[in-house]
């Protein structure tokens, strides 16, 4: 979670997800959507903010070649797992329009195929990468990880529903503490409503109540 | 340096206290706070039955503000004791557990079953919630029901009885009172102020629960004037609260007639922020040749 | 595009007023908006005799807000109506003139001038000020006060009467309600919420007056939620308005229930923002291929 | 009034004197006081922000000689008198420490003679500049224009009353329209209540009741 002001408007923290670690240094990549995310992007070199992470749990490692699903920003959270498991995944990316598939040459580079989407064609196949992961999922049977926004992750479990896939799905919910004491940022779950932040952001997608 | 208050029979070693709700049950701050720092712990609300809540989202972000619809869930007055309290027992400072029902039956079976377990060191009684009975209208808005469940559970523990007020209500001095009248050891206020936010595109209320509460510094100014409009009208401490985020906005609160103070929405921002205020306290004290906290509380200058 | 809409017998060109209070007499701000193109002006209280109001400071900045206690300092009806009116007469707008008084005869009074006047299209009493013979109660808090001043004026007037509510009360519903049956043609909420700001190192109330009213975009959820309430207890259109700073918020209002809006301190921090909320509906309208602003009123999909 | 910040927090406009208006541009000089002023101070070049101006009076031209009495950044209400009458004023200007003395340089060159003090003696003269005013008066009886904090222009009335000098005062007072909308920043004078920013912010100071 990371400050974006420095006044009481905005007041909460936001989420994002690590997307680099090393040593000192931590990168987040991510797209400006409202007022918070503005404001961060005005941080000049020097400027001091306040975070706290990292938070709740990650993608368990695969244990063989997977399937990567992204909705746009929604790569932030699969690009360690292609770093770490480089060439092992075939690679879903879906986005509105060409420049929201960010670091797409980077992504490209990681993965062992990649399929791209937008929905208005500008590049890639023009429709939703849900559609394309259906297609190919056929009887494969991979571990499929999946990040992107709600309607798609449901997209995503529909799909794999019933066909014995193991599959992971990053969650995203409104967040005020991002340590598991509001209750605030909850996902319904079928035992129960489960903290995103805590108990997530990452479920097994059949455990999730749509 | 005198930084101890005494609420009913608690003695806190300083004035700052966690606000029910938005420090979960203490585990989860722990990692950023030592919590034997603190002047007491209030956990999360709890009910004698285990609670669901509402589904999500539950949170909005407003300006200044943020507002809320966790819907009371809890995990319960049993598990509670089973499982969150021996991880506070462990801390020398006063657990003050909050709780609430939706009926007066519920209210008392909480109290007793609380008061029972060891480590519970007071109560503090969310009034600001819908009653049963009288048609789902809140138990802190009506001065009559708000004596009669006060006091079911006046009698019911022997422990120190806080009562949360609700700031839904015109004559906040008056709620007060009743409280105090109906045997509580101490009032607290503010709870949430009832609000509510639309998505115009969807026009759908942009909380599941189409309204949630108000918390955070843009409510202060209302919770500052309403600390100072209950100190005039009862004898029995106040525990201050509403967008408190520094410790000037702490010291306020006891100027205004606080006795101690909780720190809400302000955990959310900056997780250590509890101890950054008791420090604040303290220097603030230090320069002002402040010898007892005590001094602050109503000092206000008219 | 149709954007006009009525309150009582008024025919609104759009939904988009000023709050009283806000905006002067109109005079101030006309150079930077052109009257012509608001839905309504609404002016500065009045009272029958003049008042000096409260002295400084009568303003200080909050999170999001700010707290006013000007007092309701005025010129009078009598003045307003010989040294205002003519300038407010030449634009083609609704002139609503918000008035109060600190009993039931001053309100009839006031009343009374300003329907006799030649340029008042609406009156918008405030009922927000606290009643000489109850004990400084104010006029708004109490459902039979609130009815019999209501009522009052009603019979003394046959212009448009809007009834202005205080938002510190338990039940807006009831208040509108009780309005209504009093005979308001419509209602406007919320007016301000007390509030009030100490300064730590004076141990003084940051205002002259020890407290104010609380104002600006954070108290819109409270505002929201009113207006949502009020809405389903009347069938008189309601003008919304509480932190108001742009167009989105001003449809947020609208979808609530308000039939138009009003808005105050957004003046303050953009003086011509009242014509960029009406370009905002517009194009907001235009966009959503909605033909007639009315269908946005109440329009929540819960 | 200018903007300081782009989100309700600071809400309200801030008030400031024109420091200097030489075509398009228009310059101010601010003390960072609290948080307004803070966020001004982080502007960057090309930064757009909301003004509103010229608002209110201005004190009226000097015929002769004239004494300015500045308290801290009070120098900026006097600045424009100084350039615009050179060498004509007997400038006063105290500060609570040296380098609250702004532009003491650029004041020196246009006053006909400077006197300066501060609170703690760490340039000029010790002491509070209405002591040296009011020895420097005596039974002189040029005009005397006031700018600076509250107390001290109370100070500079009770030297000049019943002394037959004209004076003006350039008060502050806490602004929310600026307009003269709002009624919010009034100040008791003799003819009752008055906005600072509309008929002032100058004042003949034997008008104001303290
Ligand atoms: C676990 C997690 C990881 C995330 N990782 C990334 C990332 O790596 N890169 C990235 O670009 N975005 C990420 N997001 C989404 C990011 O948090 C939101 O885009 C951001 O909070 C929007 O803030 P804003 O002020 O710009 O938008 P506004 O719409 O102005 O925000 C208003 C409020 O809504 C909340 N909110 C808005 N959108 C979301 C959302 N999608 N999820 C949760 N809360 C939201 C904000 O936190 C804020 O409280 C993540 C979200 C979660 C929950
Ligand atoms: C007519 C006029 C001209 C001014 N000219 C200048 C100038 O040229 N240079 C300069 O440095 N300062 C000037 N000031 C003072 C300046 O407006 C304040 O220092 C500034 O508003 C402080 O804002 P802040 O957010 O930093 O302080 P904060 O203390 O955080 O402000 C909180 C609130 O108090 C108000 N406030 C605080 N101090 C003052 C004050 N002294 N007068 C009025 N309102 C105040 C703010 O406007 C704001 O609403 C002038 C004031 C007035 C009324
Ligand atoms: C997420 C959240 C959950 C809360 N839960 C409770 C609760 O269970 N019981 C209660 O009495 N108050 C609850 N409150 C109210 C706070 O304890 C406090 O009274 C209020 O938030 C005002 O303080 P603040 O502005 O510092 O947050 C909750 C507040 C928040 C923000
Ligand atoms: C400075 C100021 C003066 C006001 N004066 C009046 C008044 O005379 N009569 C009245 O009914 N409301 C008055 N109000 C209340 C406003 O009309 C409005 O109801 C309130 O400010 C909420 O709207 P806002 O948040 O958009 O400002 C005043 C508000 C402010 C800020
Ligand atoms: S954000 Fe508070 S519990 Fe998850
Ligand atoms: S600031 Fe509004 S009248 Fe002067």
């Amino acid at each position: 979670m990371l400050q974006v002001g420095k006044t009481y408007d905005p007041l909460l923290k936001r989420p994002f997800c690590i997307f680099k670690r090393e040593g000192n240094v931590i990168q987040f990549v991510y797209r400006i959507r409202g007022k918070g995310t503005r404001l961060l992007s005005n941080c000049k070199k020097g400027d001091i903010i306040q975070a706290i992470g990292p938070l709740g749990n990650s993608y368990p490692a695969p244990k063989k070649d997977f399937i990567a699903v992204a909705g746009g920003i929604g790569i932030a959270s699969l690009f360690p797992l292609l770093e770490r498991f480089k060439n092992k995944a075939f690679l879903f990316y879906g986005a509105r329009t060409k420049n929201e598939l960010v670091m797409i040459n980077k992504a490209k580079s990681l993965a062992k195929k990649i399929f791209t989407t937008t929905d208005d064609g500008s590049i890639g196949q023009k429709g939703l990468i849900t559609d394309v992961l259906n297609d190919f999922l056929e009887n494969r049977t991979m571990p499929v990880y999946a990040g992107g926004p709600m309607p798609m992750l449901q997209k995503v479990s529909d799909i794999v529903a019933g066909r014995g896939i193991e599959c992971y799905a990053s969650l995203e919910e409104h967040m005020a503490c991002g340590v598991g004491a509001c209750l605030g940022c909850v996902v319904k779950t079928v035992s129960g409503y489960k903290r995103v932040c805590k108990e997530g952001p990452v479920f097994p997608i059949e455990e999730i109540v749509w | 340096m005198e930084l101890t208050v005494n609420i009913g029979r608690l003695k806190l070693k300083n004035p700052v206290m966690t606000a029910s709700g938005t420090f979960g049950y203490g585990e989860e701050y722990s990692e950023f706070v030592d919590l034997n720092k603190l002047g007491a712990i209030v956990v999360k609300g709890l009910s004698i039955t285990p609670r669901e809540g509402n589904p999500a989202p539950r949170i909005i972000e407003t300006p200044a503000g943020m507002l809320n619809a966790i819907g009371l869930q809890n995990i319960g007055v049993k598990t509670f004791i089973k499982e969150k309290l021996p991880f506070l027992k462990k801390f020398k400072i006063p657990v003050i557990v909050n709780f609430f029902g939706d009926s007066i039956e519920e209210y008392v079976k909480a109290a007793e079953g609380l008061s029972k377990a060891d480590g519970v060191d007071a109560l503090e009684m969310n009034i600001s919630c819908p009653n049963k009975q009288a048609g789902w209208i809140v138990f802190g808005t009506d001065p009559k029901v708000a004596f009669e469940v006060v006091n079911a559970v006046r009698k019911a523990t022997d422990l120190t009885l806080i009562v949360k007020l609700s700031p839904n209500v015109t004559d906040i001095a008056l709620m007060a009172k009743v409280a105090e009248d109906a045997g509580a050891d101490a009032v607290s206020l503010i709870n949430t102020i009832t609000g509510m936010a639309i998505d115009i595109r969807t026009r759908r209320p942009k909380l599941a629960n189409i309204t949630g509460g108000l918390s955070g510094p843009a409510i202060k100014p209302i919770a500052v004037r309403m600390v100072y409009e209950a100190y005039r009208a009862v004898n029995i401490p106040i525990i201050g609260m509403g967008g408190i985020m520094n410790s000037e906005d702490a010291i306020e609160f006891m100027i205004a007639g606080a006795t101690a103070v909780a720190v809400g929405t302000a955990n959310f921002v900056n997780p250590s922020v509890t101890l950054d205020i008791i420090k604040g306290i303290e220097s603030f004290m230090g320069k002002g040749g402040i010898m007892d906290v005590k001094n602050l509380v109503g000092g206000l200058r008219c």
